[in-house]
């Protein structure tokens, strides 16, 4: 148990160094402050691993220093050395000594491996239906029938099991305050599972390298309570309006633009269009972020980026409209009601 | 060599001097395609490092615009693969290997000469098809890794990745007859009294190394030709939509990829050996330990590749199986950290600049290596791979422990290359810069990768807590291009006013310093001969380190006399310029040019180049098919010929490339779906085929037996009956293939018919090279001198022939008779 | 020079000095009739349903053998110095690893296809 | 006539017991003595054999699997070096040279059959429906462990063989040799420790010792037979390197000295 003390007792000190060197609030992606289970695995071997690094570092660096500065003399100044070329002890200890660190940290390792990939998910988990696209995160709750994009919304406390899939080329899955990333590969299905424990929103991006805009390949995780997430659910599991009931003049405009534009072949609106090889805009209003989520849901950013959206994402596969004035503000604000 | 003759006047004084241009491009002498080497590669190191300040700028901010999207992913995709593949490997194999190895194991030069002139040239045509891009239409942009499906046409349109893969298909080819020379030459040219346990530890590791390079490069060859084919041939052997696996790709680009950080990082730990106990004075501390833990390291990097696909999926045991075998490789590598301590403890350090460097490297890699045993660990790689942790972590390794080995590499046999010392002052002044410079800019990217920062991203939103690591990142980065800026500056101004260099600068060790600086062409006037370890030291010092040492106490360690540096007293036959090697080499670019363009009169026009060139070569001497036609050049070891180590090196090379295709098949037949199967296959047929090249084999022995009696005429039958059982093989063959063409299978009809064709047409293109080969033998047995004494280009064509067979015995029970036995 | 080198072939080799000799014909053809037989007998096996349960292994078992003999006969494998094998069968380790660790990594991944 | 003083096993003692006297007989009849080393090493071969068979099976009666796995390493890894390294040559010449045995000596000897007879037993002896035969019939148990001795000896002749008439292959070839070995051993090792079934049903049949569960013990036991022999062979043919080490530099032949070397100090 001492040992367990101490290691514990090591590896808080260690902690708040690394997390002492920024707080979590400038840091919205550290792994070092992590808020699911499959989080805190990781970080404890990681911390684990650190401190017999730095035991062996430090063990290096003083035999590295004692050696260099107590010998560094001149050439000519001493007689030639006469130490010996080999010492069976010395080289049998430096290497047990090290087989010994790696015994200790293979085991919490293995142990790690296994637990966090279970074989079937938990039994009361919720399952989501990850679908990574050039460059954006598409999501669907097979349960509540719920799709949509580049914001994931899940309750705390239940386990999530995730089914990545890809639409084109390999992406990675990772939000790193939630735990490890998990490659998507095309034509595989692979699975996460972790139970988030402390409601927020947690930003993620593709860690796969996937052509020109990687970088813009962003998303949202929003860990709520229940209810939150129960009233959320219900909110995205509305239909929206129907066209011709809509009041507002500007925003039934816009809708007029959006049905007869080529939006439709590839955005899907709820009883308006059926296109599903971008992202659903059903309840696009309700989202915080758009693009990828490289930028905030503002109509500003809207009109922008109906414009020319290469200019903000660079190889994204949406053609610029010729969209203006009027016709513009009408699908902005159009979008922008959909919540 | 009983009575002393006077010695020959020789000319040149040393391997620099005369030949003019000419002499360069049809050099043979390994000093000379060093020098070659070391200035292509320096070239690539600048524009390595240029790019990386690129990619530094870019980082500065967020939403920074200093260059594209694009253009970013086309600089981090060149800056690994020039620095990998043009910069670094080229440095430590075709440099530092290639102009020592002969020096430290006391040899004229390495087995094939001619050879290893065409590594060079073909690795330089590799290095211009990588480059070519900037010409036509942008540079290779998918990453050094280039994970597949990306580089497929359907995401990756347009000519940049085609240079990329011919260029890398290319650059491969030339390391693996970099390396398969440098393993040939350690085998079987060493001194008298150089056995494998007194070589320097330089020469362990390149021998190591060039095991390595011969069984990782064919996977990587492989899965490039998959590429090839999916991108022109309209194969799918990473499209997901028929059946097919990306994954397959990164599986072959690892199984070459890890093994190809250890490639490195041997010849660094071998640069590091050499440099260390010099710069101490004292033997290398545990001189088998560090063979041994060389040999340990490579053999353990063929099952670790697993460790960069943690995140890929491939299940908990597969995860834990190469998480532990990945951590074991820290017990050598500790082995190697602690022995090098070890020699300098107690030793009487001369802390010049390359010791310098060599000690930096030593803290360096330690770093790179901890951080290394955390990646080990499967979960804790989740967190880290593709994050700019990782990105620390292998430059901690590759800078700071390759490049840093370089550095001290260059500055230790600066002297003994050019003649010239560089200026310990600018040395010191590069070495703090480099310091600084390097642990400045890669030190943070830890903290930043820790803070979810991914790798290859051109911008990253504010907010994030990344911006201010980053910008100290490119300060530094900037300090680091200067450090190497001064060495440039440093290398101009040694060649042009540097100190002369006497032949021993640094009182060494190995036999390279009982040479003049620069060397003669012929290295040795006298074969050295070797009484133990650290040749030249037991000749300077004796074996009890009493001899000689008045001179080293007044300052002057001991040097070669001249008399000992003195010109030959008998003519040393050299192997004579060829300028093949660089014909053939164009041949290799041009046909490369066609592909990409698709023109195939082009390709034809290449290929017949280069045909011509490699008969040319065989035929460039009296002695058909011999390397060199000097028998001091190219001893033989036991009755063991070069050639035939050399061809037995490069059949178990080809072990790996038949394997991987084979894999291949095995995985995709489990996958295929539609289209026809492997039930398609006849036995019938193909037994009687067999059946042919299992006699073809009985006649080629025969065709042996028959002209080491000496008898001409029925090796003429023997083999003639050689080459028509072959041509019957591949008849059946061609016939089987259109026939199944005809059936509705051809090689882009589905996963069995892409993985069959090119694993049988593969081996059917190994069988064609082999008829080539038997006829141009045929045909030379005419001549005059083919008796008994050239049994050997017999026996050497039978053996590649033989392989072809035993390739195909393994072909005919899994591809064939297994046919109903469904897939992995 | 010439001298030089004679001590090479004497020190610096191992254990095998002399020039390895070659068999005859005579086990040339016994070694091709085995061959032969096994090829018979493989082709027997894929057309005889009883053995299918077992064929996997009989095949690797013949195949090795037709391997083995034509490496250590037509190849000289058996009468050439230990390094030349030494020089082959790492390789063949390594390929045989290879395939059999890919066979088995993707045997997994089978159960995870979209 | 009552064996009961012979214990459970009374071929264990008998064998022995029979060495033991064949040991002594021979150094009777030639009137030679072995070296110390060599008798220290032979009594310790006895006494292995003795707990092997004896200490050890009492635990196989508890139907621990893992501990039957130890008894197969110990009869193939430890017990043939250890005797082949307490005879002495002289012991050994005059029949083993002898004319009748010679052919088959030099036949068995050769590197490749030792590995291919050793592999083929000790693959075949675990194939499930001989080793459950093996469990169940106690004459076919004995002659199995007799095998792996007798393949276990030919087996490491190649490396310790006491005559150099029928000698050891060299360090190098050695280190390959047993690299290779790791094969078949990982071919039996690695489907036991990856199967998901108790592979072998007499484990199932009666009730498991230690208050262990069939399946872990039989992981542990196929872990202990992977990782167990991993580990010994590498520790082997590192200590093979070793002496090739010591051999390749210290015991080289040294070269003629040549006139004393030339030094000048520059100035």
């Amino acid at each position: 148990m001492s040992r367990r003390a101490f290691s514990l007792g090591a590896m808080s000190i260690l902690a708040a160094f690394l997390s002492g060197c920024a707080s979590n609030r400038e840091l919205p992606m550290t792994t070092l402050a992590p808020k699911s289970d499959l989080g805190q695995w990781i970080y404890h071997l990681f911390i684990e691993v650190t401190l017999w690094d730095a035991l062996i570092l430090a063990i290096v660096l003083i035999a590295f220093i004692l050696a260099v500065f107590i010998f560094s003399t001149r050439v000519g100044e001493a007689a030639p050395p006469k130490s010996a070329a080999s010492d069976l002890k010395l080289e049998i200890a430096w290497t047990v000594g090290p087989a010994l660190v790696i015994l200790m940290i293979s085991v919490p390792t293995v142990r790690t491996v296994f637990r966090s990939q279970p074989r079937v998910a938990p039994a009361d988990s919720l399952h989501i239906r990850v679908i990574a696209h050039q460059w954006w995160w598409e999501f669907q709750y097979p349960d509540s029938k719920v799709i949509t994009a580049n914001e994931l919304h899940i309750p705390v406390n239940r386990p999530i099991r995730l089914d990545l899939v890809s639409s084109d080329v390999i992406h990675s899955f990772w939000v790193p305050q939630l735990g490890g990333k998990r490659d998507v590969v095309p034509g595989q299905i692979n699975e996460l599972t972790f139970e988030a424990n402390v409601p927020g929103m947690y930003p993620g991006q593709c860690a796969e390298f996937c052509g020109d805009s990687h970088a813009n390949m962003r998303f949202r995780v929003m860990v709520e309570t229940p209810e939150q997430f129960a009233e959320w659910t219900k909110l995205q599991q509305a239909v929206p309006v129907a066209v011709d009931q809509i009041t507002d003049a500007s925003v039934a405009d816009g809708a007029k633009v959006f049905a007869d534009s080529p939006c439709t072949s590839c955005h899907r609106i709820d009883g308006v269009s059926k296109g599903y090889i971008a992202p659903d805009l059903t309840h696009f209003g309700s989202r915080t972020t758009m693009a990828g989520g490289i930028m905030a849901n503002t109509p500003d950013n809207v009109a922008k980026w109906i414009t020319d959206p290469q200019a903000l994402k660079p190889g994204a596969l949406m053609p610029p409209l010729g969209l203006r004035g009027q016709q513009l503000n009408d699908l902005v604000a159009y979008l922008e009601s959909l919540k | 060599m009983a009575a002393h003759p006077k010695p020959l006047h020789v000319e040149p004084a040393n391997y620099l001097q005369g030949g003019g241009v000419i002499g360069w491009l049809t050099t043979v002498d390994h000093k000379r395609i060093a020098v070659l080497y070391g200035v292509s590669a320096l070239l690539f190191l600048g524009l390595g490092g240029l790019e990386a300040m690129a990619i530094r700028i870019q980082l500065w901010a967020p939403g920074e615009h200093f260059i594209s999207a694009r253009a970013y992913n086309e600089l981090f995709t060149m800056h690994g693969t020039s620095m990998l593949f043009l910069a670094v490997m080229p440095l430590l194999l075709g440099t530092f290997a290639n102009f020592m190895l002969p020096l430290q194991i006391g040899a004229r030069d390495v087995a094939f000469p001619r050879i290893n002139a065409l590594s060079f040239w073909v690795s330089l045509m590799g290095a211009i098809l990588l480059h070519l891009g900037w010409f036509f239409g942008g540079l290779p942009d998918a990453g050094w890794f280039g994970y597949a499906n990306l580089t497929e046409r359907m995401y990756s349109p347009g000519l940049p990745l085609d240079f990329w893969t011919l260029g890398l298909i290319v650059a491969g080819a030339s390391t693996i007859l970099a390396t398969l020379n440098f393993l040939v030459t350690l085998i079987t040219m060493r001194a008298p009294g150089m056995s494998y346990m007194r070589m320097p530890m330089f020469c362990w590791a390149i021998m190591i190394t060039s095991i390595l390079v011969l069984l990782a490069f064919p996977p990587l060859t492989v899965g490039l030709i998959f590429l090839l084919m999916d991108r022109f041939f309209g194969t799918h052997f990473y499209i997901v939509s028929a059946g097919a696996t990306p994954i397959l790709w990164q599986h072959l680009f690892w199984l070459f990829g890890h093994p190809e950080v250890y490639i490195i990082a041997l010849p660094a730990f071998g640069v590091i050996s050499e440099v260390v106990p010099t710069f101490s004075r004292k033997p290398l501390f545990g001189y088998p330990m560090m063979a041994y833990s060389i040999c340990l390291i490579a053999f353990l990097s063929y099952g670790v590749w697993g460790h960069h696909m943690f995140a890929t999926g491939m299940g908990p045991v597969a995860d834990a199986a190469f998480a532990v075998t990945s951590m074991l490789i820290a017990i050598p590598t500790g082995i190697k950290i602690f022995s090098w301590i070890a020699t300098v403890w107690g030793g009487s350090l001369r802390m010049t600049t390359s010791f310098y460097f060599a000690l930096g490297m030593i803290l360096e890699f330690t770093f790179g290596g901890l951080s290394g045993i955390m990646h080990a660990s499967a979960p804790i790689d989740l967190q880290q791979t593709d994050s700019y942790f990782v990105v620390a972590h292998f430059h901690y390794v590759l800078f700071g422990g390759a490049v840093f080995a370089i550095l001290a590499g260059i500055f230790y046999w600066w002297p003994k290359v050019t003649g010239k010392m560089l200026s310990e002052r600018l040395g010191k002044l590069q070495f703090w810069l480099t310091i600084i410079g390097f642990n400045g800019t890669f030190f943070p990217m830890h903290f930043l990768g820790m803070w979810g920062m991914p790798r290859r991203i051109y911008t990253y939103g504010a907010g994030l807590g990344w911006t201010h690591l980053n910008q100290l990142e490119t300060v530094c980065a900037m300090i680091l291009g200067l450090a190497f800026l001064v060495m440039y500056i440093n290398m101009v101004w040694s060649i042009a006013n540097g100190e002369k260099a006497p032949p021993d600068p640094w009182d060494g060790r190995s036999l390279e310093w009982s040479v003049a600086s620069p060397p003669p062409v012929y290295n040795f006037a006298r074969i050295p001969e070797v009484r133990g370890r650290d040749a030249w030291w037991i000749v300077k010092y004796g074996r009890t380190g009493s001899r000689g040492l008045a001179a080293y106490m007044s300052g002057k360690p001991p040097q070669p006399s001249a008399a000992d540096l003195a010109p030959p007293a008998e003519p040393i036959h050299m192997p004579a310029p060829s300028i093949f090697p660089l014909i053939l080499s164009i041949g290799v670019l041009v046909a490369s040019l066609g592909v990409i363009i698709g023109e195939w009169r082009i390709v034809i026009l290449g290929a017949v180049t280069l045909v011509v060139a490699a008969i040319a070569m065989g035929f460039e001497y009296p002695t058909f098919g011999q390397e060199s036609h000097d028998p001091m050049a190219a001893p033989s070891s036991g009755g063991t010929d070069v050639r035939k180590v050399g061809i037995w090196s490069f059949i178990g090379s080809e072990c790996l490339f038949f394997a991987s295709l084979i894999a291949t098949y095995i995985i995709y037949k489990g996958r295929n779906i539609g289209g026809p199967g492997a039930e398609i296959l006849e036995i019938p047929l193909t037994s009687f085929s067999t059946f042919a090249l299992l006699m073809s084999s009985l006649a080629m022995v025969l065709a042996l037996a028959a002209i080491q009696r000496n008898d001409r005429t029925w090796m003429r039958v023997w083999l003639g009956t050689t080459i028509g059982l072959g041509l019957v093989f591949l008849g059946v063959e061609a016939y089987e293939f259109t026939h199944f063409y005809h059936e509705g299978l051809s090689l882009q009809t589905d996963l069995f018919g892409q993985s069959f064709f090119t694993l049988v047409g593969f081996h059917g293109a190994h069988v064609s090279i082999g008829v080539l080969w038997l006829a141009t033998l045929w045909f030379a047995s005419f001549g005059e001198k083919f008796d008994g004494s050239r049994s050997l280009s017999v026996e050497l064509a039978g053996l590649y022939w033989h392989f072809v067979d035993i390739v195909w015995v393994i072909i005919f029970t899994l591809v064939y008779l297994m046919q109903q036995v469904k897939g992995a | 020079m010439s001298e030089a080198t004679q001590t090479a072939g004497a020190i610096a080799t191992h254990d095998h000095a002399d020039q390895p000799h070659h068999p005859g014909a005579g086990i040339y053809l016994i070694v091709a009739l085995f061959l032969c037989v096994l090829t018979a007998m493989e082709i027997t096996v894929f057309y005889v349903p009883a053995l299918k349960t077992v064929i996997v292994p009989v095949l690797l078992v013949l195949a090795a053998a037709k391997f083995a003999l034509i490496a250590m006969f037509f190849m000289h494998l058996k009468y050439d110095s230990w390094t030349l094998s030494g020089i082959f069968i790492f390789p063949l380790f390594i390929a045989a690893f290879m395939l059999a660790s890919l066979m088995m990594l993707f045997a997994y991944l089978a159960h995870h296809l979209a | 006539m009552d064996f009961d003083f012979l214990g459970e096993h009374p071929s264990v003692p008998i064998g022995c017991a029979i060495l033991a006297i064949l040991y002594w007989g021979a150094c009777r009849l030639t009137g030679r003595r072995p070296t110390s080393r060599q008798a220290g090493w032979f009594v310790l071969a006895l006494i292995t054999i003795f707990f092997t068979h004896t200490a050890i099976d009492e635990f196989a009666d508890d139907r621990i699997f893992f501990m039957h796995m130890l008894q197969h390493l110990l009869q193939t890894f430890v017990i043939p070096p250890l005797l082949l390294l307490g005879t002495p040559d002289w012991m050994l010449r005059p029949w083993v040279m002898s004319r009748p045995v010679r052919p088959f000596a030099r036949f068995f000897t050769n590197p490749v059959v030792a590995f291919l007879l050793f592999s083929a037993v000790f693959v075949s002896a675990h194939f499930p429906a001989v080793f459950d035969r093996m469990c169940r019939d106690e004459n076919f148990h004995i002659f199995l462990h007799v095998c792996f001795m007798v393949s276990g000896v030919i087996m490491w002749w190649p490396i310790l063989s006491p005559l150099p008439e029928l000698p050891r292959v060299s360090y190098p070839a050695q280190i390959m040799y047993l690299f290779l070995l790791m094969i078949p051993m990982t071919a039996v090792a690695a489907p036991i420790t990856l199967a998901n079934q108790v592979i072998y049903g007499w484990y199932l049949e009666g009730p498991h010792g230690w208050g262990i569960k069939p399946m872990d013990d039989q992981v542990l036991g196929g872990l202990l037979m992977w990782i167990g022999q991993g580990t010994y062979l590498m520790a082997v043919f590192t200590a093979i390197f070793f002496k090739w080490s010591r051999k390749e530099d210290q015991d080289m032949p040294v070269l003629p000295e040549t006139p004393r070397p030339r030094l000048r100090v520059v100035s």
